[in-house]
């Protein structure tokens, strides 16, 4: 299989149905130090993206994830749309516009969509927050891209994991303090639920 | 779950369709992109307020829309902030001319999505600006988190800062002003039950028939502590006290003491505490200049209460008592 | 029970307490007997407008008092009817020498006070007249009961006869005017959860989480039947539907619709009835003219709903419409 | 031990305790078939009229009867206030002003108090009212004062009971319709509750 944009429209929608069938239990991270809305609004998100998907598929890959982008931003709103439709945004320049992707450019964009939550989000590394899981998988490296995404997908499932014992610093769960600790982040978990999807489509 | 709603999903479209046919002269309400507006925006030259966030903290903001108030209002789902194109598709209906405030809970959701949405703005050329307000006492140690949070001072910041646009104020003028507000408001709210957001089914947390949490956000995230429910005195002292900490409230100084519920606490309850506010306030020698007592910012059928005090100036309290025409405040108009 | 209270007894004195100091140019509060007046009470040469009944229905009655509404309210105990020299105090209070209207819900209890209390007053030499309203349609086979209960009807008719005493009306026109409005009022409400009172310390019933009771009166008696949990477009049938049977409501006809939160129920799920309401009658040709959407008729904490239908016509219209200036509604003053 | 003011004051003050002994169960009756406030209302009424009598006891039984009535009227509210007001200001009028009762007085009275709260309320034997209970008891006659009261009392017990299998027709619980059989009546359990505990002071 190529990594055209068609497969890449096809990895989107393999992820759209992975966030589908998690949305429950990201809810209930949600709920657990945060609004438990998490699961709820990437699952309208990306149904968006799906429904954008059936009426035309772009003809880049990068032209892919700036549709998956500009949905993002405008349909899910919270902490989260605009964090990953920042990722998608940056991902998508990152790309250009050639027709096919090679590990070398995936692995550039995945560091620029990582950059971009960064700089739109302010958290570190150690904040309890997506950025956890998203800046181990920035450093994948790989020979194909399925073993670029499948590297990117291991880092951030260790990554999501580490936040369980921490203090949440930003976002929602940062009010509750100390009582954030021995819960699992939901946007790292979504982040670690997307990339291993991805991996998987490859 | 128990709601008066059809579907989950749609509950805030349905919300906007009834409240569109409540206030017909007041308000023109549209659906795709969500956005609740004065019926006779855009008013030419005129600076205009636009606020928004999630649903379920009723009347807050759609009930503030209107004549010395809000220009207009971008309700997100339920507890979650809108989206930028809702924002840039409010903005470009009540612009009228005189440049836009954007005024911002202070959640990292809310202040992300203003942000995109004041940049998509500024690009088609309209002079725009952000105020981002973060009253909520509860959160401590502000560094180390998200930040305080925006809940019972932006009523007050809506209604004052509405009230200078309207007589004519330019956008230099309703930005300091906010950021006079911003400076010299507090709140902090108990919750005695959790919200059940439709789409989760289930209370956001479980408090015991004998707890009740303290320093409660209003979207359901649970507060400071879980304490041992109390009776009324304690309660408005464990709200004042902390707010009194906060902001130098000098012996004369003069207030606005804002009782709000969290929607679930009737009246009855509301007016009780805020009679105990105003006297534990008195025995200390601050002056209650101006109140307000109702649900004005909620959390949907939560039980709980809210204290906000704003420190007033004469510049402040004329615009509080200038005119108001919206569904949820309305006097001298 | 949770509850933002001290004390059981004397949370109508303690909440009046507070009631007095947030609305401190408007209202004037005794609290031996428990009145709430008008500030500006007695109106001389003016019809006065008296009601009253069991608290834990705020806003009713103590928060429509005030310039074109109530000139006194009578708090009861917790659902409980006023006494008879609470009701004689009130109107010394606010007699202005044109008679005394006295408003009262169709109950055993407020009936048989609100009788003894106009005894007490025409032997003061008060001219005083009594209308009980009753519009509840959940109450069947009137004959065979204590009767229709008086619910929403009642902040309808308060506030058209309010309107005509201020104006100028004599106590014939009021008294007309208020059975004119009794005749035309129409009334239903659901309950989704009970609400507890203070000194029971427990819900009044209880439901289970897939039940809703309908027909439900505004003091945790149960209503007509228990039925499933059901969405919003059947809830909203399920109450238009008898009062639409009940009065002649024909096609054409002009209405206001009002839709009551019983106090718990968000602002967000009323406004989303309501939306569903003003849809139904339009399918049926019912012209909605104006409208109220709250909580303006409550139950303490109780969640759900009702919906009452008043058919205008130009009199009634424009007594709705004229100034009102009271703490819960408020408009044109 | 005699029928004098004294007597009665004393008679009054230990219906008093009895209403407030038994608060709760009339709370719990009228939670079932009404709105739950009659043990309160009236626990709330007997306890200003035995403050009002602390203040000064007055000197004939009429008068003390008087003080109770006025004390409900203006204390207690709700359907039960103005009923058992009505009971005790018309039991008042028919003593007349002598010192002692006897047993035709009291048979009087309690005929003419019976006659008041009906007058008031308009219900009928079989409404599932504290009519139920007091329209039996004002039948009571005998030899002396405990006797007439016992009568009354047995009665009145007889009557509260017969309210259970009742649909309600008057008052609050006339709402219920059928759902009203199966519960005593709160009304006519206070009324048996009161002419008891006046024949126990005897
Ligand atoms: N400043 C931030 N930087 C990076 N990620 C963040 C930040 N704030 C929150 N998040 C992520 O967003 C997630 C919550 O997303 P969501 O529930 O959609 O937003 P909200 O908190 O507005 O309801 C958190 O679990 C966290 O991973
Ligand atoms: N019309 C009536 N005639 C006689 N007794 C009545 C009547 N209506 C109600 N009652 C009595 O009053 C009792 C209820 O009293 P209470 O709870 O104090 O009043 P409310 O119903 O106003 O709350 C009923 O149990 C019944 O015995
Ligand atoms: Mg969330
Ligand atoms: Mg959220
Ligand atoms: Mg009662
Ligand atoms: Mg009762």
């Amino acid at each position: 299989m190529g990594c055209d944009a068609g497969a890449v429209a096809a990895a989107i929608r393999e992820a759209a149905a992975v966030i589908t069938e998690h949305r429950d239990e990201l809810v209930r991270l949600d709920q657990a130090i945060g609004d438990g809305d998490h699961g709820e609004n990437l699952k309208r998100g990306f149904g968006f993206v799906v429904a954008r998907l059936d009426e035309s598929t772009p003809d880049t890959p990068a032209a892919v994830l700036k549709l998956v982008a500009t949905t993002l931003i405008s349909k899910v709103g919270g902490a989260a749309g605009p964090l990953y439709g920042t990722a998608f945004l940056r991902a998508a320049t990152a790309l250009g516009d050639g027709p096919e992707l090679t590990p070398e450019l995936i692995s550039t964009a995945l560091r620029a969509a990582v950059d971009g939550v960064v700089a739109r989000g302010k958290a570190e590394v150690g904040d309890k927050t997506m950025v956890d899981a998203l800046v181990p998988a920035a450093k994948a490296q790989g020979s194909t891209v399925g073993e670029v995404l499948r590297a990117a997908a291991d880092a951030a499932e260790a990554g999501a994991e580490s936040t369980v014992p921490l203090v949440a610093r930003k976002g929602r769960a940062s009010y509750l303090g100390e009582r954030s600790a021995g819960h699992l982040d939901p946007g790292a978990r979504s982040s670690a639920l997307l990339l291993r999807s991805f991996a998987d489509s490859t | 779950m128990k709601k008066i709603i059809n579907d989950p999903t749609t509950i805030v479209a349905d919300a906007l369709r009834g409240m569109a046919l409540a206030h017909p002269g007041l308000l023109r309400i549209t659906e795709d992109p969500a956005v609740v507006a004065r019926a006779d925006a855009p008013v030419r030259g005129k600076v205009a307020i636009v606020s928004g966030g999630g649903s379920g903290h009723e009347p807050l903001h759609g009930g503030f829309v209107g004549p010395g108030m809000l220009d207009a209002a971008c309700p997100g789902a339920v507890f979650t902030s809108p989206t930028p194109d809702q924002v840039q598709a409010a903005v470009t209906q009540v612009d009228g001319g005189a440049g836009v405030l954007l005024v911002v809970k202070n959640y990292t959701g809310d202040v992300l999505n203003f942000e995109t949405a004041a940049e998509l703005v500024a690009a088609d050329g309209i002079d725009v600006r952000t105020v981002v307000i973060d009253d909520d006492v509860a959160v401590r140690d502000s560094t180390w988190t998200a930040g305080r949070r925006g809940v019972g001072g932006t009523v007050l910041l809506e209604k004052i800062v509405g009230a200078a646009a309207e007589s004519g104020a330019d956008l230099d003028t309703c930005e300091r002003l906010a950021r006079a507000v911003v400076g010299n408001v507090r709140s902090m709210g108990i919750a005695l039950t959790a919200p059940t957001v439709p789409h989760v089914g289930e209370p956001s947390f479980t408090l015991a028939e004998d707890e009740m949490e303290v320093g409660i956000g209003i979207h359901g995230e649970p507060g400071r502590s879980r304490e041992p429910l109390a009776d009324a005195d304690a309660i408005v002292a464990a709200l004042l006290d902390p707010i009194l900490d906060d902001l130098p409230f000098a012996e004369k100084s003069r207030v606005l003491l804002f009782t709000n519920s969290m929607g679930g606490t009737p009246l009855l309850e509301l007016y009780l505490a805020h009679g105990i506010a105003e006297r534990m306030l008195a025995e200390r020698g601050i002056t209650v200049e101006r109140r307000l007592v109702g649900p004005f910012i909620t959390s949907l059928e939560m039980q709980g209460m809210s204290l906000t005090l704003l420190r007033l100036d004469d510049e402040l309290t004329a615009l509080w008592d200038a005119p108001v025409r919206t569904a949820a405040l309305r006097w001298g108009a």
